[in-house]
């Protein structure tokens, strides 16, 4: 059981929905510089794969691991590692995109208010900083969360869907921004129906189902 | 030394031996209640204060014995099932809620009945019977939580964890109960305690106590199976449990 | 038994009616999960 | 970042998002004296007479309205997968629980606090009591967020949750309401109402220290 020295291990993991035995011993790993793609049919359990590697439900059979570590073990550190993208923006309506963003950036980690500005600016959504987010559209509200995840600064992303509601535009920016990640030293692991336009190689899982 | 204690969490094993004691119970408590009923009305020398209306504590005081014991099972059980992620602890509690709660139930009818010969009414907010008719909204509580979501296992958990909450608020009411019972009424309250009892009127208290569990012991080996099965419907020794 | 009678024997009805129901209730019970546990495996057999 | 300020920050950007919100402040608070004003309705009692209610009247009042506000809790953030951001923060759920119910308190249980008074002059009931209305209130407010709070972890999830949510934190707070208004019935009598606020000081300190850790135990098991 070689588990991933580097990076993210997900090691015969079992999960039940009710009667749906939705993950069937899945395992995979992934290591610093590697992107991978995980596509599928609607309910093949892609979400539950990625809460189960970032932590919040836990497997009936099988662990995962974070740099050799089982996460139980390593839970504040692994989470100070990771940035999890989930299927909603996960915004808070009522606050601007940027106190969306200093509030949980600022959670995890020191960050400058004109810091999260470039972030926002990255992802093309500089000019709704200082807007509430539910006046945003549904495709800025992603770019925002993108921002987010920009403004983390964690080695891991995970990412699920990130692509919805993203015009052209958005799309080219998101891989060029998980491709710049990734060649950086970091991990991304991209749920996505579409096909994903990478630079660099990523690695493709299809989950039966 | 653990293996006793994989082979209960094992659902097969604990599937057959509810099978297997449940018999048995049934006839220790068909025994007991038996002698106790019989030997309660008939034999047991009517109280000098109370007359015969004491006699309803034979089914009384086993009643509500049983649904603080059943609480206290469902909160154990759901605790097992919670910290060491043992379905059969769930499987267990699943079944305790709604046993206890009919006890509760009774104990509160009783003790209501039981209350019009001595307070001139049904209900005259006694402490004991008040927490027991708190007790019953815990009871209730708790079965509506675990029912109330779509999935089993977390509904399971969901209850497990208010169980334990409650358990740990039990005495705190009963306490708070009394202390606000007696800032009204007093303590004159001619308390539904147990009187010194001769022989002839304990031993039929003690068969009904023994009965009502062994009752209980019975009716939860009946319940369990179905829950086993309900949380086991995919395994494979179903497919031989079927067959039997 | 003395004049306290009425109360006595519905105390003892109910609470017999409790035990009844008890039983009852719990045979139903484990029948019923016997039921869906059939109904399941056969679903699972034509799966296979 | 400590935990001690992830729960400033966290405390913060919940008043600030309460202050975005105003109405969802003054619902509970006009819920408390609407509720207050039926029972003299109800009763048709001259004020001396309502002055031995008052105490039940003002606390069942209060437990209520405190009730209502408990369920946006954590359904707010849930709704919008922020909650599952919080989960993911760095910071154990406990700390985000913490942080949560003691916002919640400021908002709701604070505000009833400050508005009882109003209501006792109301009820008739004599300004000397005042004193030991307004600390058993504090306490009992307290004690029942926190014990709210684990009632609002648990049913966070459901959609018809705060039926449920009631019926499940109410009879956790019965001994509140009977040292509570117990406290207030003895100010008034004049006996002293010491038994009944340290009884209360005792609860409050007994669910704080350990209702966080249920209440995130509860948000483990609805969250995944």
């Amino acid at each position: 059981m070689n588990t991933a020295a580097e990076g993210l291990g997900v090691e015969a993991v079992h999960v039940w929905r009710g009667d749906r035995h939705v993950l069937k011993g899945l395992s995979l790993e992934i290591d610093p510089r590697e992107a991978l793609h995980i596509s599928g049919r609607n309910g093949s359990g892609k979400t539950t794969l990625l809460k189960v590697a970032c932590g919040l439900l836990r497997p009936e059979q099988g662990r995962v691991t974070w740099r050799g570590r089982p996460i139980s073990e390593v839970r504040s550190d692994y989470q100070h590692a990771l940035a999890y993208a989930s299927h909603e923006p996960a915004l808070k309506g009522d606050l601007t995109a940027l106190e969306n963003l200093r509030f949980m950036v600022g959670l995890k980690r020191r960050s400058s208010a004109a810091e999260l500005a470039s972030c926002l600016e990255r992802t093309g959504v500089a000019s709704c900083a200082d807007l509430p987010v539910r006046v945003l559209s549904a495709g800025q509200r992603r770019r925002v969360a993108m921002a987010r995840v920009l403004g983390m600064r964690a080695p891991l992303w995970l990412l699920d869907e990130p692509f919805t509601n993203l015009d052209a535009g958005g799309s080219e920016i998101f891989a060029a921004l998980i491709a710049e990640h990734v060649s950086g030293g970091g991990m991304a692991v991209v749920v996505a129906h579409h096909e994903l336009v990478l630079p660099t190689a990523a690695r493709r899982l299809e989950l039966p189902g | 030394m653990w293996t006793w204690f994989y082979r209960l969490a094992s659902p097969p094993f604990v599937y057959r031996t509810a099978g297997a004691l449940m018999p048995w119970f049934l006839a220790a408590a068909a025994a007991t209640i038996g002698y106790g009923t019989i030997a309660g009305l008939a034999f047991a020398p009517p109280d000098y204060q109370q007359g015969d209306a004491f006699r309803i504590i034979y089914v009384h005081a086993p009643s509500a014995w049983l649904s603080l014991f059943a609480y206290t099972t469902l909160a154990v059980a759901g605790a097992i099932g919670l910290i060491w992620r043992i379905k059969m602890g769930h499987a267990v509690a699943a079944a305790t809620a709604p046993i206890g709660a009919s006890f509760t139930l009774s104990a509160l009818v009783t003790g209501s009945l039981w209350g019009r010969p001595m307070w001139g009414t049904y209900w005259a907010w006694d402490p004991r019977l008040t927490s027991e008719l708190i007790l019953l909204f815990l009871y209730v509580g708790v079965m509506s939580l675990r029912s109330a979501f779509e999935d089993p296992g977390r509904g399971d958990r969901a209850a497990a964890l208010l169980a334990i909450v409650g358990v740990v608020n039990v005495p705190i009411i009963h306490y708070s109960v009394v202390w606000w019972n007696s800032l009204h009424q007093g303590a004159t309250v001619a308390k539904i305690g147990k009187p010194e009892m001769p022989g002839s009127m304990l031993w039929p208290l003690l068969a009904m106590f023994l009965g009502f569990m062994c009752f209980y012991g019975a009716v939860l080996c009946m319940r369990l199976r179905g829950e086993v099965l309900n949380r086991e419907r995919q395994a494979a020794w179903v497919r031989e449990a079927m067959r039997s | 038994m003395g004049g306290y009678a009425r109360f006595v024997w519905p105390c003892f009805a109910f609470v017999f009616g409790v035990l009844a129901w008890n039983l009852w209730a719990a045979g139903r019970y484990q029948a019923e999960a016997r039921k869906r546990a059939l109904r399941s495996l056969a679903m699972m057999g034509e799966g296979q | 970042m400590s935990a001690g300020a992830a729960i400033l920050l966290i405390v913060g950007r919940e008043l600030r998002l309460s202050f975005r919100r105003p109405d969802q402040l003054l619902q509970p608070l006009v819920f408390f004296l609407i509720v207050t004003t039926l029972f003299p309705l109800g009763l048709n009692l001259q004020l001396s007479l309502l002055k031995d209610m008052a105490p039940g009247v003002l606390w069942t009042a209060a437990l209520l309205s405190s009730l209502l506000s408990l369920e946006s809790l954590f359904k707010g953030d849930a709704d919008d997968g922020t909650l599952e951001q919080l989960a993911l923060s760095g910071q154990s759920l406990t700390v985000i629980v913490i942080a949560k119910t003691a916002a919640h308190w400021l908002l709701s249980g604070a505000a009833l606090v400050l508005a009882s008074p109003l209501v006792a002059i109301a009820l008739g009931i004599p300004s000397a009591a005042f004193g030991t209305m307004l600390a058993s209130l504090v306490l009992g407010t307290m004690t029942l967020s926190w014990l709210g709070s684990i009632g609002a972890a648990l049913t966070v999830g459901l959609k018809r949750g705060n039926v449920l949510l009631s019926l499940i934190v109410l009879p956790l707070a019965m001994p509140l309401l009977i040292f509570g208004a117990g406290a207030t019935d003895r100010a008034i009598s004049g006996t002293s109402p010491a038994g009944a606020l340290y009884f209360l000081g005792s609860l409050c300190i007994f669910t704080c220290t350990l209702a966080p850790f249920a209440a995130a135990a509860a948000l483990r098991i609805t969250l995944d």
